[in-house]
């Protein structure tokens, strides 16, 4: 969950469609901006961000259901 | 329980008959003692003058199917113990001074750990490299300081090959009861000295550890560290194992008495040293000195309350070491001012002799009785 | 937020064996991404329970509190003797010890080199990120020439500090080493051929075989003064004095299972 | 009583050998008995000694002041050790190599015997240090006869037995050498 | 000689001009103070709470074309130490426990050898990986039994970070006098915090040494060794060692004294616990307490003959430590039971507050008044 | 007996640099003649001056007795780091080092691989005799599979004792080794090949081109069970495992000359 | 006099430079200083602090009972310093990330600055804690402004010449923040 | 000298004339039987002796004047 997030960016890097970013509008219990997925529906659930996240926030699910959510 | 009695702890006393008994080397007597104690893995590295404990684990071990490992170092030795003793194994592992030296880390790793483990110094004359003559020079480093920390360890101190074949299983009940590491600390001498024993050895129950390393099967994970960064968590730790000590030095103090009920003049004095002292004070006798012999078997917990009670009485007391002079600041600290306290030491490997002991006897009885103090 | 309806197949998540609680180490360390494949890794091969973990001193000391294993805690640079311990005492376990390149390749360069050379049944991981991260970012014998650092503040010079130390190629010339390969964490694809050399290396323990170890370069964004986008890059530089691949494997043939106390 | 002797001389004239046999024969006699070694890289090449202490009650200091008995196979061993032998002691000096060089000390028994011819009529004339154990014993009579073959039999009988007979013929022609009458 | 008003050793007393002061981190200050004296080489290792000496002295040194190598291990390091100092070239080596843990043999190696070397212990909460914290732990370990043999060496324990960088210089002066290793003793809160100090060093004159390995260029080869093989030998040395200790003890006692004079009470602390009883004795006196504060500076030799004279007065004693309790055996030893001696001590990192330390002061100077021993 | 007539040219004698005094050594025992190859080799570079030499924690322990040079003694397998000491602070110092199997490739090996990695300019005499002599004929690193010492009563078997460690091939691979080489005594040409080797190895250290090793298969017949002559052919046997030859010589090439405080 | 100040935050949040600063300052207006922070592994990721004691008398204990104020620049440093500010002490809290969490603590002055903002306003939203400082000095005067600019002067001037203006400016920006009359 | 030798007969495998033997009737202070050239006119002075000898007992001279002595 995005609580877990650093704030790293090492997803937003890797994923191949640029559909995470972080969101500078929260801080969360850990001090940071923690990542958003704001084009769910390009997702194509290739778990780049998955593989990357050194602190496995991401949980992805299989399409058709295109979808990646933390 | 405590030892009051002369000799109950070495071997001999329990002889059937004297024939029966077998001459061992020191250094191979103690390695068959923790095999026969149960001793389940022994990583060493030579080093003289306790090659010979090495050797007949490199022999005996294999044989069993037990664990035998040359380490590349006494770092290694110390911290394949460290790894073998958290899975709940019985380990010895043994050396002479300049690689005891080496072990100060992990041992106060395994203090902090609180993992049980029996290590054996056969001590040689120091600074340095120094020489491989007998030695009790590495006393403060036993007793007092040589990993970093706050930490103690019970220190068992044999006099004969019977007794360190005795104190051996002993080593092993301590370590495991109390979860900590057990030194055993002999010299050159006993060591390389051959002696009668009996071929009686004990073997400790086996207990179940809730703390040891098996694979977290069905059951949480277990972590053996001494690292607690939160300066709170670690106080709390320090006051938990400082609280063990205190119990460890409530119970488990050891020595043996020699002639002390009318004595006026004592000999404190432990392993080679004592039996040197033994001597002397059976000459003094002889001579019609009223001498007796105090002999820590634990150098700690250091038989503190036992020392002072002696001192409460009209004594002198004669502090004999193979140093130049370490296990008497004990004796002073336990004692006080209350008697006055003469020591007499050779160091490098040398060992005084009986007349020159009773030598120093005969100068603190006449300093005694012209009322100046030792 | 969890999927709006009811959720299909997990592709990737959340290894059960990582703890919940989120880690000490610094965003976009690699150390998160190693430990998740180890978790993975582990759970795959279904070792977790057999499994003795030796944890060492540095910016890791803290994996036992994010792995659920068994772990001890090895004095800075021993995890190989401590490992060695374990291994002869439990022929049935499996060991892993997990260091970083100032644990291995600096203060226990006797402790690796010995274990390697002994054939030890032990898996271990060598956490390559050029730097002593847990001290404050000083020099490791790893860092490349030329790299800045709290103890190199002008750059690493062969001529004052020496060269970088090729670690897993020294030890890939010991007999008793039947596995050695070097990966990254750079990016996807290299984290996954990463995860599969930790896997080889686990099942050449448990196949027998003998000595096994995975470099894996990784970063240290605070250490090397880089955001972690720019650290990850900066392996390619890395990689270019440390190659990845695998250097040997010998764990095809296996070796006999070891005799009661024998290793 | 309490006896105490060292056997002295070159590393692989099997002195700690000798000295070993006669500790396990003082056992066996019921005695108690302490064997310790001079340990060490004097062993490289160099000289080896060892000390025995037979008695008939707990042994105390390993170390003697002076000794009572004193077996000497070498020059440098006579130069180190003979002074050290209490008056009325005794000295065992191995006059196949020490020539008729002496301690000198008209206070003590000094028996010198012809260690390496005595032991070639044995069989091996490696063994000296069993002729010079048996000149001692034959002479002084600290421990048994039979203990001392008992013991000669269980320790060489397990490493070498073919040579067993040879060291039991050592021992007895020092033991012959040791009980005839002191020479004038 | 021995310095006996309090804080003639801070740097601040000879300060000119407050203003001209500068701030400095107290591992960046001892770091500079040995370059300052001369320090010609510096080997470590990197570990908290002194990364930042290594630091400095990697920045430093190169610009001054002088020799610094961060070595492998503290193994390397000391031993690098060895090597340059028995060239009589000035070495500084520095860790914090663990790491001081490792270099025992070595120390022990040096000692014996009589080669003269300045080590930094920035003390962390032990024992094993322990904390990182300010800790006093590692007092037994500098002060007796750090390496085997017997040996001492002087440590000298700093309150504040200008009289640390005085201590440096004092250290150089006293390895190089003696022939000896030298311990500057500090914690974590002396390594880490920043002070102002006086931007003025002392360099110690250099000598020539008739024993320096130079290269046996139109002189007798010279051999710097610990080893002895014939114990006589050995024993002829160590009864030279022995001379030359007790020398240095009757020659370099130095400690500070706080409002002893009309003291019943003396609080005996050193380094940053020492600190931490100034503020206690000045609250103290506040309320009316006739409470004085007792510093050893050198931790060996021991101020043993001062506080005796102390003892025989009527007082009682309060021994602070960042510990379960090293310094206060130290204490006892040299008080023989003259006068009371309490104990407070915090461990792991902890720091005893200076009310909890008046809590202390308190309640001894009710069991005195109760008659009650401490 | 000398020469009856006035003496001729001399062809061979006893080297100025060593001792009247006889060694402690065993008869037969290879680190005697080491000693004069070193003896030889360092008043033919006329080096003996100039030189600061360590002495390790071996037999070799007494070099200091016989070889009339500045000796310090370096705790058991820290003799690179000691000599590192040395050198850096005295650059124009002739730094040696001597240690035997047990100190250089067991207790010793983080100094040695340090000292190397770093390309200190130091000369190191690693002799080689596949056993513990000083402390009884132990197992060393070195020893050979099925060797018997005395920790190795049945014969060294890898699966608990390990494999034999090249420890020089190691060394060969890193960047600060300019010379590597392995020589042997077991008889007159050997002990003429070793020689050169040393004093090459001496040269690399003159010239500033860094760290320079030579190994030495010697014997040990106290050690090895046998007499001097059979233990010098038993060398045979040993040179399969430890082939004989120049590992790597890139001394031509010179470094330049180290800076005030640099190698 | 002796003052103590702790400043607690984000790492990151430049919470030890302020209190060097301060600390600096403190030195060029003749006074005592004292400056420790919270050191080792928390720096990874997590919370940095560090604690500052000012005097005009030798400073003797390192630690404090408790803190005459705190500057506290995220929600678990105020948790954790909040209770630990001594009464009638002060307390400065970053708005900015606080929201309007409070110390809830009627007993102390909790001095409310939005430093974000300020720091922002000042050209660098990083200088967050130069502001907390220029607060904390406003308010209570411990030091004088001068000391502080002459310390940032010479602390940034020689490491990051380019940004020292931007340093005073959210100095100056704190301060006058500080000197504002108390918020009823 | 020969009172350094310690007879380990190195140098009498490596006299390719065998030359060299242990003199059996003298033990030297070391204790042991020292070495003997017992055909000096035959020795070519290849010096092999010298090179093998640990104790560097023996100095040799060069020919026509062929022989060598300790
Ligand atoms: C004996 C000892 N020396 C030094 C230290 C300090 N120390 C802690 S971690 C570490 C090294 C960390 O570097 P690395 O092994 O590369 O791990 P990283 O933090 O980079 O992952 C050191 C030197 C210690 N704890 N113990
Ligand atoms: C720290 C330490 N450990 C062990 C020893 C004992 N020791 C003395 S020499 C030696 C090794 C000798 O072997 P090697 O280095 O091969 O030299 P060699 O005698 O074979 O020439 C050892 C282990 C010691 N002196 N110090
Ligand atoms: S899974 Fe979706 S969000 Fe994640 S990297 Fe792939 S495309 Fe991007
Ligand atoms: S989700 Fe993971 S990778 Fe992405 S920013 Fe957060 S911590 Fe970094
Ligand atoms: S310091 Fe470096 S290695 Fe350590 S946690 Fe932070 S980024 Fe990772
Ligand atoms: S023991 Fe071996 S190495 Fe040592 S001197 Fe004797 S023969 Fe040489
Ligand atoms: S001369 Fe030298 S080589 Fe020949 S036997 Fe004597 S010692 Fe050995
Ligand atoms: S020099 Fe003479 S004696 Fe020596 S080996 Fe050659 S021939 Fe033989
Ligand atoms: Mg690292
Ligand atoms: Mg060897």
């Amino acid at each position: 969950a995005s609580d877990r997030c650093k704030g790293c960016e090492l997803c937003v890097a890797a994923c191949p469609y640029h559909l995470l970013a972080l969101d500078r509008d929260v801080v969360n219990a850990l001090g940071y901006h923690p990542i958003e997925l704001h084009d769910a529906p390009s997702c194509t659930s290739c778990a780049f961000c998955a593989r990357v996240c050194p602190d496995a926030v991401f949980t992805v699910y299989a399409p058709p259901k295109r979808e990646a959510t933390r | 329980m405590t030892v009051t009695v002369e000799g109950t702890v070495t071997a001999k006393d329990a002889s059937p008959s004297k024939r029966s008994r077998i001459l061992m080397k020191g250094n191979e007597a103690i390695a068959e003692a923790a095999i026969q104690a149960g001793c389940d893995a022994y990583f060493g590295y030579p080093i003289t003058p306790q090659a010979e404990l090495l050797e007949w684990m490199a022999r005996r071990m294999p044989e069993l199917g037990r664990v035998f490992v040359q380490a590349e170092s006494e770092l290694g030795a110390i911290n394949m113990g460290l790894g073998a003793a958290a899975t709940g194994a019985r380990v010895l592992v043994s050396s002479s001074s300049p690689g005891f030296s080496l072990m100060a880390e992990a041992m106060s790793y395994m203090a902090g750990s609180e993992t049980p483990i029996v290590v054996v110094n056969v001590m040689r004359g120091g600074p340095g490299l120094g020489s491989i003559g007998p030695s009790q020079s590495d006393y403060f480093q036993a007793v007092k300081g040589h990993g970093h920390g706050d930490y103690k360890v019970p220190v068992l101190a044999p006099a004969s090959i019977g007794e360190a074949v005795e104190l051996v299983a002993t080593a092993f009940e301590l370590a495991e009861r109390y979860r900590t590491p057990v030194i055993l600390l002999a010299d050159g001498i006993l060591g390389q000295a051959m002696e009668p024993i009996e071929p009686q050895f004990r073997h400790p129950p086996r207990q179940v550890f809730d703390w040891a390393l098996t694979g977290a099967d069905g059951r949480p994970p277990r972590v053996l560290r001494s690292l607690h960064l939160q300066p709170e968590r670690l106080e709390e730790h320090n006051n938990a194992l400082q609280a063990k000590f205190r119990e460890i030095a409530h119970t488990e103090v050891r020595w043996a008495g020699e002639q002390l009920d009318d004595a006026d003049l004592a000999v404190v004095a432990y392993g080679t040293a004592a039996r040197i002292a033994h001597s002397a004070v059976r000459k003094a006798r002889h001579e019609g000195m009223r001498v007796g012999l105090f002999r820590p078997i634990t150098l700690w917990p250091f038989p503190e309350a036992q020392l002072r009670e002696l001192a409460s009485r009209p004594t002198a007391m004669l502090v004999v070491e193979l140093s130049a002079g370490q296990m008497v600041e004990d004796v002073r600290l336990a004692v006080e001012g209350r008697c006055p306290v003469a020591f007499h030491g050779r160091t490098g490997g040398m060992l005084p002799t009986p007349d020159e002991v009773l030598a120093e006897l005969r100068r603190l009885a006449a300093t005694v009785r012209a009322g100046g103090a030792g | 937020m969890t999927a709006a309806v009811a959720p299909p197949r997990v592709i990737a998540s959340r290894p059960e064996l990582l703890t919940d609680r989120s880690t000490h180490y610094c965003p976009g360390c690699g150390h998160g991404i190693i430990h998740r494949l180890l978790a993975e890794v582990l759970e795959e091969l279904e070792l977790a329970p057999r499994t003795i973990a030796v944890a060492p001193v540095g910016c890791a000391v803290f994996a036992y509190d994010y792995l659920q294993l068994d772990w001890v805690e090895a004095p800075h640079g021993r995890a190989p003797a401590v490992a060695t311990g374990i291994r002869r005492v439990r022929p049935d376990s499996f060991v892993l010890t997990y260091q970083g390149d100032g644990d291995l390749a600096a203060i226990g360069t006797a402790e690796i080199i010995h274990a390697a050379g002994r054939g030890e049944l032990i898996t271990a991981i060598f956490v390559n990120n050029g730097i002593y991260g847990m001290t404050g970012g000083q020099m490791a014998p790893t860092t490349l020439l030329g790299q800045r650092t709290t103890s190199t503040p002008t750059g690493r010079e062969a001529g004052l500090a020496g060269f970088p130390i090729p670690m897993t190629e020294m030890l890939a010339i010991l007999p008793g080493v039947v596995y050695a390969a070097r990966g990254s964490v750079s990016d996807p694809p290299h984290i996954g051929k990463t995860k599969a050399m930790i896997k080889r290396a686990c099942k050449a323990q448990v196949d027998g075989a003998g000595f096994a170890i995975v470099e894996i370069l990784s970063n240290c964004p605070v250490g090397w003064g880089m955001t972690a986008p720019e650290s990850m890059e900066h392996l390619s530089e890395v990689e270019k004095v440390y190659p990845l691949g695998v250097l040997v494997d010998r764990s095809a043939t296996p070796r006999q299972p070891s005799p009661p106390g024998g290793s | 009583m309490e006896r105490s002797v060292v056997f002295a001389g070159f590393g692989g004239q099997g002195l700690l050998f000798a000295g070993q046999i006669l500790a396990r024969a003082a056992i066996t006699d019921g005695l108690e008995a302490f064997w310790i070694p001079s340990y060490g890289p004097e062993m490289r090449g160099g000289t080896a000694s060892c000390t025995v202490i037979v008695a008939d009650e707990e042994i105390g200091s390993p170390v003697v002041d002076r000794y009572d008995a004193a077996v000497v196979m070498n020059p440098p061993s006579l130069a180190k050790f003979g002074p050290r032998v209490a008056d009325g002691g005794l000295l065992v000096a191995n006059a196949s190599l020490l020539g008729d060089t002496s301690a000198q000390r008209p206070e003590i028994d000094e028996l010198r015997v012809s260690c390496t011819e005595l032991a070639a009529s044995a069989g091996d004339d490696k063994l000296v240090s069993v002729v010079a154990l048996g000149a001692l014993v034959g002479r002084l009579g600290w421990v048994t006869r039979d203990a001392v073959i008992e013991a000669i039999r269980e320790v060489v009988g397990a490493k070498r037995p073919e040579i067993v007979e040879a060291d039991l013929q050592a021992f007895e022609a020092g033991f012959r050498a040791g009980v005839a009458p002191v020479a004038a």
